[in-house]
């Protein structure tokens, strides 16, 4: 795995980040000054794979790393945008100049608040079904519907949002892709409560928002198309993320497990029943742990890697195993919740907890149809759906 | 022993069922389980004008005598509803405990007032409700000149907040014994626990030279707790195998319903297939808890064995269909709104209670002698 | 559970039969005599339920049971064929009146050889896709294809078959169901050797095989819907098998349950973890007995039961599991094989026969379809090739 | 220690990958597997040819000096093509532990004939095999005027049959030591077992005086088995994800050309779920091998930990994928013919050899100091 750039490069670069950082950086895992990510913006690395016109440096990937790792080093935020900023690569993908001009640079500096509009109570797993529809009215978009499972919503200044804008046109085809915004009368944010009983997440009512033409990103009815492109930032940016150091859940050294913690404390880990399931959860994670490194050196390789796409269905396993583990290690004490009692509130609360992931971002099943079909090559089921005006599908 | 025939059984369980359905949807159980007792009164009062909280008290006490099979009928509705309440623990341990311990005076005084809903009462024995939990110090219990005195305490009683009076079995001199004490008595402390499944209530108990009254017992205090405990499980195992098809029921309508992909979720295998296997779930456990209903009523000596079956098999498939039907509903039973985690609350409540599967499992390899 | 008949005619029923077999039969348990068969059938309790002009006396169930109570009290065969005989109930429900005067009291005195010619190599799961050809010429078909998983083909006289008969009709729509004379030159039966190293079953291939137009089964186009009439007479007689005793594996009282003497041997019940992975299979195969005794009284109260076809899934799982502990406990003993290593040969074995059951039969998927469709009413996938002439269905 | 550059193992893995693609499809495998030796003698020839018999052998003794990340990578593809043969026990276990005894004379005559293919080489230790199952009277060496002698009887001996030399692990007085016992030696009785795996040969060894000669060892002798077992069980839980991929590719590739109900198998989710949930399995396996192989040659201290994750993963994810793969063909792979149950076989013995998952996750646990 030798560089096929030249040495020299490299190392200018990761001089000059270095004497940046140097300059500007507070020092190491310092808390960010006030305006930092501007500064990151304008010191252009924010975003370096970006042409130069949108602050970027037009660097490759290998050299891109070079100044991710640096900010890294030293605990700096801000880089690395290219790939983690799902709102501002979307944008820049497929918006419009007057939206570009407006936000590219607003969402860099990290001022804008945004939020998704994608799923509705009846478009779960079959986001093209969405009813929320966007009529066109002189210079804008009419919004009318309504979206769930929104974060952010009550502070975001955007959302992302798909709307259908034809409905004589197959599913696919009738949908358009918007920046709507947030902060006007016909947006209605209601937080949801969950089964945790936190309220993470909003139910979003929408009653003739108005959306500017120049919102819209892509043609009014190549909505999907956008989609295709915001989802795979999404993936992008979670795969990063789960990637990253994580407390707690998922992975870990093993040696200080929490799950090994809790079951020192309760004793159990003198009972050979549940030193095998304690075992095996521990192995799972371990085993997520290697493949998302094996993943991040096929990536690194420039290899595409199916190991990415198993990541979220094996942390899926991994949450809903550790819960039950961690019941039977508590026994009754699991009856208990609340803060008086945190071994039993944590060990129920990741029960409900780990349907987050194992039914949000797409459900296991949808997430065993994806790895099918675009892994392994698995042809797809029929679409009775397809090709119908959408009019006529039949829908919740 | 059972005085009901199965016409008889039928008819009562038919006669919860409506009540549960008119008078107790999820929403009340809701309200209920929201308030400090969770108990919605006017229910519990419906329940005793049927004569339903009497079921475990024979008819010269005011009850309808009924036998494990129709207390695990009953309990399949109460699973079923997902009722607030201390059925299992008045209605069905107290009162089989005071049957059994037999003492004249005492059951003829409390019995009535139980079966006819104005008396609530909750048994304290350490290690029963949670059993393998030892928590606290074991109850004693001395006698002084002024009559006999506990200290101790007991953790994980069910629904002893809100119980007029308790049962509580302490060790004496003698060996151990079941102690009446009333639920206002002196140096009796009540400290709630806050519970995952809001439709439980426990408490710790905390004894202080509370004053108590001995119960009269005909026959070994193990031996009528043991039987008390078994009609428990099976009762519980009621309840579970009741919750669970329940929980498939409304699973399978919303997968009947949904549309996704323009065609029903239920129309995909891994939704199909999930339900297929949660059936199988469903009607084992069923089968388990009427068989241990069966031979507890006809005193079989394989009881205690179907006992451990059903509350190992009641126990795993409650938990596994609820959890189940959360993931085959999606998003939606991520709400609060949605009853779905209410169900799965229960089932991990019950699968604690009176010993866990993994318990049982061992349990019923020893009745078999492996 | 009082009988609505008058329980004199109970009484008077069970006397004749008690007489009957007091005089006919050799005694408890005892070996059948040269021609008792015969014998049951002339006596008319072979089919009691059928009419008197196929030796049947048109009882009720409930007297029935009681003629097969009897015959099973002292150990006699023959009874209750009207439940149990695939080949004969079959015929008599769709057969023409040439062949049921030919064949249906044979069939009940055991006296013709039956084999079963649905599955091919090209149709599994998927019965209706069968390209084996009938063909229709004069006074008989002419029958060429390949057919599998065939029990007793090689002595056989007779094969229940499926085959095409019109190749434009949708693939339901054009099948004939025929009782195949066997032993003719067009039927060469080749041993099918199974993962076990034994060969039960045969492959059947068929070469210009000659059938009578009599031995064809209702409508020569209607073969699917005689097909589904056989099929419910099979799945009867299974129930009736699955319930009846069975040594060894699937269903046994626990305290001699042959896993837990296999495990007592061993020195396994001494093992905390393997106590507990014995514990869940004995369980499994309890609850399967439970479930059986439910099915049957259900099925006394003459309401059907969804428990019936619960038993094939459940009994999968209790054998694929049962080898599966089994395995734990033998360890490395379980590499070995062959006559001096019974234990390992018994558990490889059953490794290896429990898909004999999770595919044959229809596969646990199939299981599952079935299950979630008949029982629960959950709706049908989309069948794309149901309505499209069989020429055009796309096939393995 | 690796002299291998990512390169160079890239291209020894896919000369070996053409070769047994060439000269070892399933139908030789087969061929091989009914033969008394269980050996293809031909393709051990061009194994030779290709040095990778020597894989495990140092330059200096003809061999190619590959580490633990090449051997890994070579077993994926012995797995992948089920290939019959002494490879794992001669060329890597018998030559990994003749390298770690580091006997100058011993290593100087055996290895480059190990490594030429013209030697085969078994290793008899008590309880290596089949960890935790003791068998028979464990070997016990005596120094007699005549030299060694060796007494006792080792079982679950890996293709011990063809072997021309074994090395035995026998006690002495001062501790266990390894012996070099020629194949045809006086007192050595070989009776071979039936297995269930017919690719694999196991035979019980007899010992009655029978001559040996002591290997010198520049370490302990329970340290350099130690080296040897490790650097074996990288190589099987190579062999374990190749062949767990390669059923995985077989069955996929079946569910894409076989058709029901009109439409690819594989279209349906019953099938392409299992095959993505049996993805996950094989790249985990494949994940947890290599990072055993690398930790061993670079000879971390964590590698102990990482070969019982290995051990664990892949023993349980090759029973699995192997498993389910029958299931997912149906009838077919219920023949004989279908080569779909040779990999099941395959992937029993590999869960029982050298420990099983629940012994290796036992020892993960304690290399975790948990």
């Amino acid at each position: 795995m030798t560089s096929q750039t030249p040495r020299g490069s490299q190392e200018a670069l990761r001089d000059e980040v270095r004497a940046w950082l140097h300059a500007n950086w507070p020092g190491r895992d310092r808390e960010a000054p006030h305006g930092w990510l501007a500064k990151v913006v304008e010191g252009r690395w924010a975003v370096p794979r970006w042409p130069a016109v949108w602050m970027g440096r037009d660097l490759d990937d290998e050299h891109a790393r070079i100044v991710e790792s640096e900010f890294a080093a030293v605990g700096a935020p801000g880089a690395g945008q290219d790939r983690t900023n799902l709102w501002a690569n979307t944008l820049l993908a497929r918006g419009t100049d007057a939206l570009k001009e407006k936000l590219v640079l607003p969402l860099l500096r990290g001022e804008v608040g945004m939020c998704l509009l994608y799923s509705e109570p009846g478009a779960g797993s079959d986001l093209a079904s969405v009813r929320t529809r966007a009529d066109r009215q002189g210079d804008h978009f009419r919004v009318n519907g309504q979206k769930v499972w929104t974060s952010f919503a009550a502070t975001a200044d955007y959302g992302m949002l798909i709307a259908r804008t034809d409905w004589d046109a197959p599913k696919h085809k009738g949908i358009g892709f918007f920046f709507l915004p947030m902060k006007q009368p016909g947006v209605q944010v209601r937080p949801l409560r969950q089964i945790t009983g936190e309220s993470q997440f909003n139910e979003v009512f929408l009653t003739d928002a108005v959306c500017p033409q120049e919102n819209l990103l892509g043609e009014a009815t190549d909505g999907w198309g956008v989609l295709q492109t915001a989802l795979a930032y999404e993936r992008s940016a979670m795969g990063e993320a789960a990637r990253g150091p994580r407390r707690g859940m998922g992975q870990s050294a093993p040696a200080d497990d929490p799950l090994i913690a809790l079951a020192r404390e309760a004793g159990a880990m003198e009972d050979p029943v549940l030193r095998q399931e304690i075992a095996k959860v521990v192995i799972l994670k371990r085993l997520n742990t290697l493949n998302a490194t094996r993943a991040k050196a096929d990536m690194r390789q420039g290899t595409s890697s199916s190991l990415m796409s198993l990541g979220k269905l094996a942390m899926s396993r991994i949450l809903h195993e550790e819960a039950r583990v961690r019941t039977l290690i508590l026994g009754a004490e699991s009856l208990l919740d609340g803060p008086d009692h945190p071994r039993a509130d944590d060990t129920n609360f990741l029960t409900l907890n780990a349907y987050f992931t194992s039914i949000g971002g797409g459900t296991d099943q949808i997430q065993r149809n994806i790895i099918g079909e675009r892994v392994l090559g698995l042809p797809k089921e029929p679409e009775i759906d397809r090709d119908v005006p959408f009019r006529a599908v039949r829908t919740s | 022993m059972p005085t009901f025939s199965a016409e008889d059984r039928t008819s009562v369980r038919d006669g919860v069922a409506r009540l549960f359905a008119e008078r107790s949807p999820l929403s009340s159980v809701r309200s209920a389980m929201e308030t400090a007792t969770g108990i919605d009164a006017d229910l519990w009062q419906e329940l005793a004008a049927m004569g339903v909280l009497g079921v475990a008290v024979p008819e010269r006490f005011g009850g309808i005598g009924g036998d494990a099979v129709l207390i695990e009928a009953l309990m399949e509705e109460v699973g079923a509803a997902l009722v607030c309440g201390p059925f299992l623990s008045s209605a069905v341990f107290a009162a089989a405990l005071l049957e059994n311990l037999g003492d004249a005076e005492i059951s003829a005084k409390l019995l009535p007032q139980m079966a006819a809903g104005s008396l609530i009462a909750a048994v304290a024995v350490q290690d029963a409700a949670a059993a393998g939990t030892q928590s606290g110090v074991a109850p004693k219990a001395r006698q002084k000149a002024s009559g006999w005195r506990i200290e101790g305490e007991v953790a994980y009683v069910i629904h002893a907040d809100a119980a007029h009076i308790l049962l509580v079995a302490a060790e004496t001199s003698e060996g151990l014994r079941v102690f009446l004490v009333e639920g206002n008595a002196h140096g009796l402390a009540r400290s709630p626990l806050s519970t995952f499944d809001k439709t439980l209530r426990l408490s710790r108990l905390r004894f202080d030279a509370t004053p108590a009254r001995r119960i009269e017992a005909r026959r070994e205090t193990t031996e009528a707790l043991a039987n008390a405990l078994d009609l428990v499980r099976v009762a519980l195992a009621g309840e579970q195998a009741g919750g669970a098809r329940r929980v498939l029921d409304i699973t399978v309508d919303y997968a009947k319903s949904r549309i996704q992909f323009g065609r029903p979720i239920g129309s995909f295998q891994a939704i199909k297939h999930m339900a297929a296997d949660l059936l199988l779930e469903v009607e084992s456990a069923t089968s388990a808890a009427r068989e241990a209903a069966r031979l507890l009523s006809m005193g079989s000596a394989s009881a205690g064995a179907a006992v451990s079956l059903a509350a190992s098999a009641c126990g795993d498939a409650f938990v596994k269909v609820t959890a189940d039907a959360i993931q085959m509903h999606g998003g939606i039973a991520f709400t609060w709104d949605h009853d779905a985690h209410l169900y799965l609350r229960r089932a991990r409540a019950d699968a604690q209670l009176f010993g866990t599967p993994a318990f049982h499992r061992e349990q019923y390899l020893r009745a078999m002698g492996a």
